[in-house]
């Protein structure tokens, strides 16, 4: 069974679906690897490496027509033509956007499999790509915020005068925000956390990290440990109170999300405004539509003396870590598709495993 | 026999309590407890052979015929009784001397009797014998009993029962009083009556849970017969021994009170609210039938381990006991004991969570290790220690294709020639699942919050090094 | 001093051993401790002994005394040995 | 009194010799102040805050024609034209390099005063700016080295994989060095640390990080805290030993200097050749030559798959406290210069103060 | 005077006795202690009443002007004396006690001369009545003297010295023979007078660092002497007290010394290598006139204070001593105490060093305070613990224009109550000079290196929560 | 058993308790536990008393039974007195 591993069309993107480290184990289990060549460049993975594990270096073209294969993200229409029917493909598609790339797989019956859509069990959490990239995203995002920071995150007393802590506050403590949460506290921030989901007072608190608590009369905890929406008073109140909180902030971090809804709007302008002159927000939910209005997509703003910064794809940053452990939640997610045969893996129904029958697509609702 | 004298006998049986002195001392200590079994065995000889050469005892057919079928009963038993049935055996034991007193107690009765020599003290002081025998000895058959499981186990509670003792010892005492002004042996055969009556009903409503520390309170008991005797018979050693022995025997029993964190007065008099003391966790776990340890019990395994595999889990985050492991993990380093922490790779509420605090309580990183890494290493740990992880260390995991967890590859801590488990309660992990491991053999679990549980133990492992 | 006084003075000091005598056991020693407890309760044989052995005794004494002494050897011989193999696991290192 | 601060010449700097904290002690000791508009706008300090505790904002030519004219760095020749005969200038002067400025501030009779000639003795702590300085940029290299290093550097075990520490080695353990070296550790780094100065051993430990200790035959102790440089054979000897620790480690900063010296060659080409794909070298000696012959002043660049950052100016991208701590570096200097008069503060003799003494430049030698 | 049968009278010494013991128990703890005393006075008054009623005494003339005498000095004295000068006052009473044993011996023996009741085991028990009361006796007078600053502190020692102490302890045992076997008076007048003089001989050669243990020891031999005596008058009573304070006074003894890390053997038999056993700080800093303090001396002044303010400085960053400090807050807030760290701009070797490390030990930054901060509190801390810190607390920093550091501003740590310092020895810190807060009279300094020192402190109130 | 064998009962049981009795003393305590013990020793006086108060003793002995008497009076007097105020110290909180 070929696996085919092309280079990111995302612009910017930097990570590579498959390390040496994973191609090799791959090969080891009888599967054929087709590279395209410098696929891993960007994440410090080089073409030698691959092929000092057996991995055969091609045209992109000649990687697409693979039986899998195997992406960070989403093709364009291009590679979709050049992948033929029958043809596994796993990625990062970011359904919930407008999209159509899907419909053409479909169409041409290439079967896309979804990472976002593995389910959040014990036993797929070795596939979980969705975590494995938000915990970086969640180290990644405090790295960044020291950087544009413009002063120390601990506390230092020296004879040329002190510094007190960076209070640092983190909105949504999902994966990423523990994460955050942690990487702050390793710095030395004054680290406090807020989360609708009240199961996180005690996660915030493992973390040596304070909890923020507003009693905004509803719960958010939703299904499978995601958000729900909240009513619009409770938004209303959820902000407002929020406000005294986020405006002592020297740092922010805002993670929150809930899956195919634009974010909550968790810090409004005048809180903003209301900062000391020189804080950073990062603004993690900033792809769909940010925590705070002020944020853009991408980029990095000043606005009212504070640094916003709408950066969408930190795990891109840490290509070769990213990449590594998304080429390990692939290989784990190839363990359940399937069978040793004799000439090699031979593959499953996909409809048998829960995990797999989740994260293939077959309609376009 | 040679004869001795009775200053020899006195020096003799001075000695022979010093060493009973030692070797209770001894035995507070594994590195002198069987130094201090020998001692006291030394003394029980010395014992012996001066009271068989004083001038007192004169015809040896029938102590030789006792002391030959005794030894021999007792030596078969002690030899082929299993461990684990080693609290019944003593049981058994306290019964024996209780009634040995009694006998004695009623011996001595019939032997003053007979010489005229009896007044009001003597009966007083024998009457104190037969009745502390009595109860030991009814009281212990019933202990036996709950331990051997041929009487439930369950505490047996009745309304009025403590009138009702409160009834029997005032009886018992009354017929004791008649029987010293009077000589009457009808007395006395009411007042032993009753007293063994009396320890039927004392016992009778005790939970098994309890059964420890009331075989150490017989155990009191027995000591207090042994004394009452010495009274009798002013015999100082029997005085001496007996009066250790009760001291020595109250006094374990509160400090095992102490650490099943129980009412010493609740357990002697059974029945007083029983359930209301108990923790939580603590309560649960002995209906479910989970083994309970004491900080004590896993430092006594920890402490000459050749290796100890920490596993850490959300618990140990949500305690914050990240320092206290650095702090045990140093104490056991110093012992020559190899420490090692196992981190899964969920362990926690995020990816990493382990590491963060691990390496924020600076914990070398050479001593962290990988779950893959791990897992063969359990077969050769000594103990594991599990400070607040559960769905980690599931073994459901692997064979109960009905869990939820099911296929998720785990940390073999079972596998460990002894598992503690710290957690506060028996309620579940993350996944909501019952933990198999808990009730394992080799499993005990301690309950409390790990920073606690941890910091004991650090604090007990600093002050075994004084 | 008359022998009861005495009895008295000897059981006052004796208590007070008894109740600091075992303060700080380790845990893991209390069963071994009640067995040798026990065991030591076992000078109950003494008495037992002195009122078997003296001369003149009934029969009724005598029989009552040789029961003494056999339940109180049983008591002496079983409870060290017992003791002794509860001690004899203690040997941690040398498995 | 009169004192200008204006916005600082030289490019790219942000810091500002003055923030309204400061300027408010001092208007309060009865100097009036100075500032060129928007000289503290990169440091996130504003010209209302400035004016809101009595400094008068002016445009530069005013602000140099003061009595003491402070600044972060050298001025150019314009800015001495502007100031006159007598007036004081105080700055990090940056003596070393070749200098056109001081023979013309000398020749018309302007006093410089060198921050980096303040004697490290401990009266003269709290207004050493070498050291408050080296501080920062101790921390932010490392923050910059967790920026372009693209992966974790604590260690994680997770369901995607492992990623081990990564193994930071810090070269030359000053005030920067040993900063870094804390920095490092509270990111999770493995942090392994080296000197010339045996002393520094202790020091290293002192902060939980592990010493690299090499017998090169002698010690490089010098005068003041400072290292001396090595004897060639030393020199060699030292590259040698140490390019094992250098080839195993992920990230190395290099703080290693000597005054008025060409900075040692510590790294040589081949060790970073043997180092993995993707590790970072922060060489903070980059202006003086560089610990490592590749790295290039103010850049970044690739080459053998590791990244050398060649920035000098680290300081400035803490500019906010950077420049409180320089700020109040020449708050305190400025204590033992005057004497308070009946009509505000009066200049001491600069020659009775050894610390004065030492820092007024009055030759060009 | 009514008087009581001698069962009453020996049922009240019981009684006395076990006042005495548990007056000593009570002693261990200071909750206790002073309840302990005065049952240990009630016990002395059951004591005297009880012998003054009992039928042996007859006159009481002498017995009351004595009484009369006696207690008036005993009571001017000890209301009147400086409490600095507590020890030799101890040390006086206590040649009184050993004089007092030789001369109730000695009337002993004329009474029984008088009475022809002498016989050899009186005699021998009379002898060891009186040596070692002389012993006491001239012990005691050395070891006030030596307090008191009459006779030199330093040890006096000469070659010979334990031949000579050898000689003169074979010498009086054989005059005591001689005179048990013979009634020679004078073989009695030699040998009290050779066992005071070994008394002297004995104490002379110990310094004055060691005065206190070897108060305490004479305080053992004082009541082996009262035992003595109680077995030459048969007396229960001073026999169950002469045991009971010369076995607990001889531990005492070794506690002590252990807390100095002194070994008994040392001490006792004064000069067997003084110098080799104490550490390098110590020595110095006695030499040099600094006062050296235990972690317990600590301890007491931390646990019930109001406010303690801790300084750390290189030292405690050597010796990664950040996790200990993090307990010892967090057990003596648990004690209601605030607790503070001040942070020195300089401390440490780079700027930030111990704000990095408090923060890694996870030590909460609102109890984090800047020197210019927390300078005008020190005044109002009842304990300043100083850890590892030196230049940064230098008093000279703001008096001593020659110094190095003057016009550094520093901590105010000599303005607390007491001062507690942590350091390894004398050394200076980085810039050299010596520190005069430690010559202050409120400074003690605690010679151990930093990790150590602390987790003992943290031990010790872990230990005392018991 | 004769006076003198239980003399040595008792001593040897008292030695014990004299072992036991004050292990575990808080070291700010030391000084004050010396002190109660001196003022504790002072129990010779009631040998004093015996020697002095005797009938019929001559008055070398009764001489020597006075200063007996005397001594250890300033001792018990003085000890316990001394003892107290040394405890009195104790009152930490309440300055
Ligand atoms: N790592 C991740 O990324 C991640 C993310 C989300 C979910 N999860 C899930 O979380 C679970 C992690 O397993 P785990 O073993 O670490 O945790 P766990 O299964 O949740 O068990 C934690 C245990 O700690 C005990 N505990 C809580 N507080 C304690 C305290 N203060 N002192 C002592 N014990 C305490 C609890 O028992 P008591 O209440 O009886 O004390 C509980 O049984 C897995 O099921 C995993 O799938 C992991
Ligand atoms: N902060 C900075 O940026 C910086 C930079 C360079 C220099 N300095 C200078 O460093 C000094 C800092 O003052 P400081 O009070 O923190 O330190 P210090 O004056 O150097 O004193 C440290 C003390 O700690 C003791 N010590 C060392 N190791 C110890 C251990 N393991 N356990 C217990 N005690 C230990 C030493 O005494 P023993 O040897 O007797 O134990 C020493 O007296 C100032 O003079 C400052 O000017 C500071
Ligand atoms: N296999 C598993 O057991 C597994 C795997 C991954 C994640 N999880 C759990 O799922 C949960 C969510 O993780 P995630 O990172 O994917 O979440 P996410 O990315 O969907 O959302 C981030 C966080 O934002 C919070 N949020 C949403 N709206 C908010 C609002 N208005 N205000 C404040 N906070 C708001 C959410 O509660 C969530 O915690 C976590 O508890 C995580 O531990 C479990
Ligand atoms: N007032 C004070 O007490 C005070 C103030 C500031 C600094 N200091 C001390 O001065 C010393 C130097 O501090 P700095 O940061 O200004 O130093 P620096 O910037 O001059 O040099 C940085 C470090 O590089 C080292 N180095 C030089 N050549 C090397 C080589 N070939 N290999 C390895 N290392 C090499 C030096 O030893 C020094 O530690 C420190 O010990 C510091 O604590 C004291």
């Amino acid at each position: 069974m070929r696996i085919g591993v092309v280079k990111e069309s995302v612009a910017g993107e930097k990570r590579v679906a498959m390390t040496p480290e994973v191609a090799k184990k791959l090969t080891g289990k009888g599967f054929s690897l087709l590279l395209e060549q410098g696929a891993g460049e960007a994440a410090h993975y080089h073409d030698d490496q691959y092929r000092a594990v057996g991995v055969e270096l091609v045209d992109r073209k000649a990687a697409l027509d693979a039986d899998i294969v195997m992406m960070v993200r989403k093709a364009d229409l291009d590679d979709v033509a050049a992948m033929h029917a029958g043809a596994i493909y796993i990625a990062h598609l970011e359904l919930c956007e407008a999209e159509e790339i899907i419909p053409a797989m479909l169409a041409k019956g290439i079967r896309p499999i979804a990472m976002e859509k593995i389910p959040r069990i014990s036993r797929a959490q070795s596939m979980d790509a969705l975590s494995s990239q938000s915990n970086i995203a969640g180290y990644r995002c405090v790295i960044e915020a020291a950087a544009q920071y413009k002063r120390f995150i601990p506390m230092m007393m020296t004879s040329a005068g002190s510094s007190k802590p960076a209070r640092v506050v983190i909105l949504g403590v999902g994966v990423a925000g523990l994460q955050a949460i942690a990487t702050a506290r390793r710095l030395g921030g004054d680290v406090y956390a807020y989360d609708i989901r009240p199961e996180t007072k005690e996660q915030i608190e493992s973390l040596g990290a304070k909890a923020i608590e507003l009693d905004i009369g509803e719960s958010g905890s939703g299904e499978g440990g995601y958000a729900k929406e909240l009513s619009d008073e409770a938004k209303a109140l959820q902000q407002q109170l929020l406000a005294n909180e986020l405006a002592k902030a020297h740092i922010i971090i805002t993670t929150a999300l809930i899956p195919c809804r634009p974010a909550p709007v968790l810090i409004q302008e005048d809180v903003v405004k209301r900062m000391r002159e020189g804080s950073v927000i990062i603004d993690l939910a900033a792809a769909n539509g940010g925590n705070c209005p002020l944020t853009e997509k991408h980029k990095v703003v000043e606005k009212h003396g504070v640094i916003l910064i709408g950066y969408t794809n930190y795990p891109s940053m840490m290509a070769s870590d990213a990449s590594a452990f998304y080429a390990n939640n692939l290989f784990n997610l190839l363990g359940i598709m399937v069978d040793e045969g004799e000439q090699g893996p031979v593959l499953k129904d996909l409809d048998e495993d829960e995990i797999t029958k989740a994260a293939l697509i077959t309609t376009t609702d | 026999m040679m004869e001795i004298s009775a200053n020899v006998q006195a020096i003799a049986y001075l000695v022979s309590a010093i060493l009973f002195i030692l070797a209770l001392k001894g035995l507070t200590h594994p590195a002198s407890a069987r130094r201090g079994n020998y001692l006291a065995m030394a003394g029980m000889a010395i014992a012996i052979v001066a009271t068989l050469m004083g001038s007192e005892v004169r015809s040896y057919g029938f102590i030789l015929a006792g002391v030959v079928v005794g030894g021999v009963i007792g030596t078969v038993i002690a030899m082929r009784i299993q461990m684990t049935a080693m609290p019944q055996l003593v049981a058994a034991l306290h019964s024996f001397v209780g009634m040995a007193a009694v006998l004695v107690a009623i011996g001595t009765f019939l032997n003053k009797q007979a010489d005229g020599l009896l007044n009001g003290v003597l009966m007083g002081e024998l009457s104190a014998g037969i009745i502390i025998g009595a109860i030991t000895f009814s009281g212990s058959v019933i202990a036996f009993g709950k331990l051997q499981g041929i009487i439930s186990g369950r505490p047996v509670q009745f309304k009025g029962q403590h009138l009702l003792n409160a009834l029997l010892a005032i009886a018992t005492i009354g017929f004791a009083v008649h029987f010293a002004l009077t000589e009457s042996t009808v007395s006395l055969a009411i007042m032993t009556l009753l007293a063994f009556i009396l320890g039927f009903t004392l016992i009778i409503p005790i939970g098994g849970a309890d059964m420890p520390v009331i075989v150490s309170m017989l155990n009191s008991y027995s000591g207090w017969a042994a004394a009452a005797t010495g009274f009798t018979l002013q015999n100082n050693l029997l005085i001496i021994v007996g009066a250790l022995v009760g001291f020595s025997g109250a006094i374990l029993s509160l400090i095992m009170c102490r650490a099943m964190n129980r009412s010493i007065f609740n357990v002697v008099f059974g029945g007083f609210g029983t359930a209301a003391v108990e923790g939580d966790g603590v309560a649960d776990a002995a209906q479910k039938g989970v083994k309970s340890a004491a900080i004590e019990d896993a430092i006594y395994w920890m402490e000459d381990a050749n290796k100890v595999i920490i596993i850490p889990g959300y618990g140990m985050a949500v305690a914050q006991a990240q320092h206290s492991m650095k702090e045990l993990m140093e104490q056991l380093e110093a012992r020559g004991v190899e420490v090692k922490f196992a981190i899964h790779p969920v362990a926690g509420r995020m990816p990493g969570h382990m590491n963060v605090l691990l390496a924020e309580a600076d914990i070398p990183y050479e001593n962290v290790v990988e779950m893959d890494e791990i897992n063969p290493e359990f077969a050769t740990a000594d103990v594991v220690l599990v400070v607040g992880a559960n769905d980690v260390v599931n073994p459901a995991a692997k064979d109960d294709p009905t869990s939820p967890i099911y296929g998720m590859p785990v940390l073999d801590a079972g596998k460990a020639h002894h598992v503690f488990v710290i957690k506060r309660s028996m309620r579940p992990g993350y996944s909501g699942i019952e933990n198999r491991l808990y009730y394992q053999d080799n499993t005990s679990l301690i309950f409390g919050d790990a920073k606690d549980v941890s910091e004991g133990m650090v604090n007990q492992l600093k002050g075994a090094a004084h | 001093m008359p022998e009861t006084l005495v009895a008295l003075y000897i059981f006052v000091l004796s208590c007070f051993i008894g109740y600091w005598v075992i303060w700080g056991v380790t845990p893991s020693l209390h069963t071994p401790l009640i067995a040798l407890t026990n065991a030591i309760s076992g000078i109950v044989i003494v008495g037992a002994l002195l009122v078997t052995g003296l001369e003149g005794v009934g029969t009724t004494a005598e029989i009552i005394g040789f029961f003494a002494v056999l339940l109180a050897s049983i008591n002496v011989f079983g409870g060290f040995l017992v003791t002794n193999r509860m001690l004899a696991m203690f040997n941690k290192k040398k498995r």
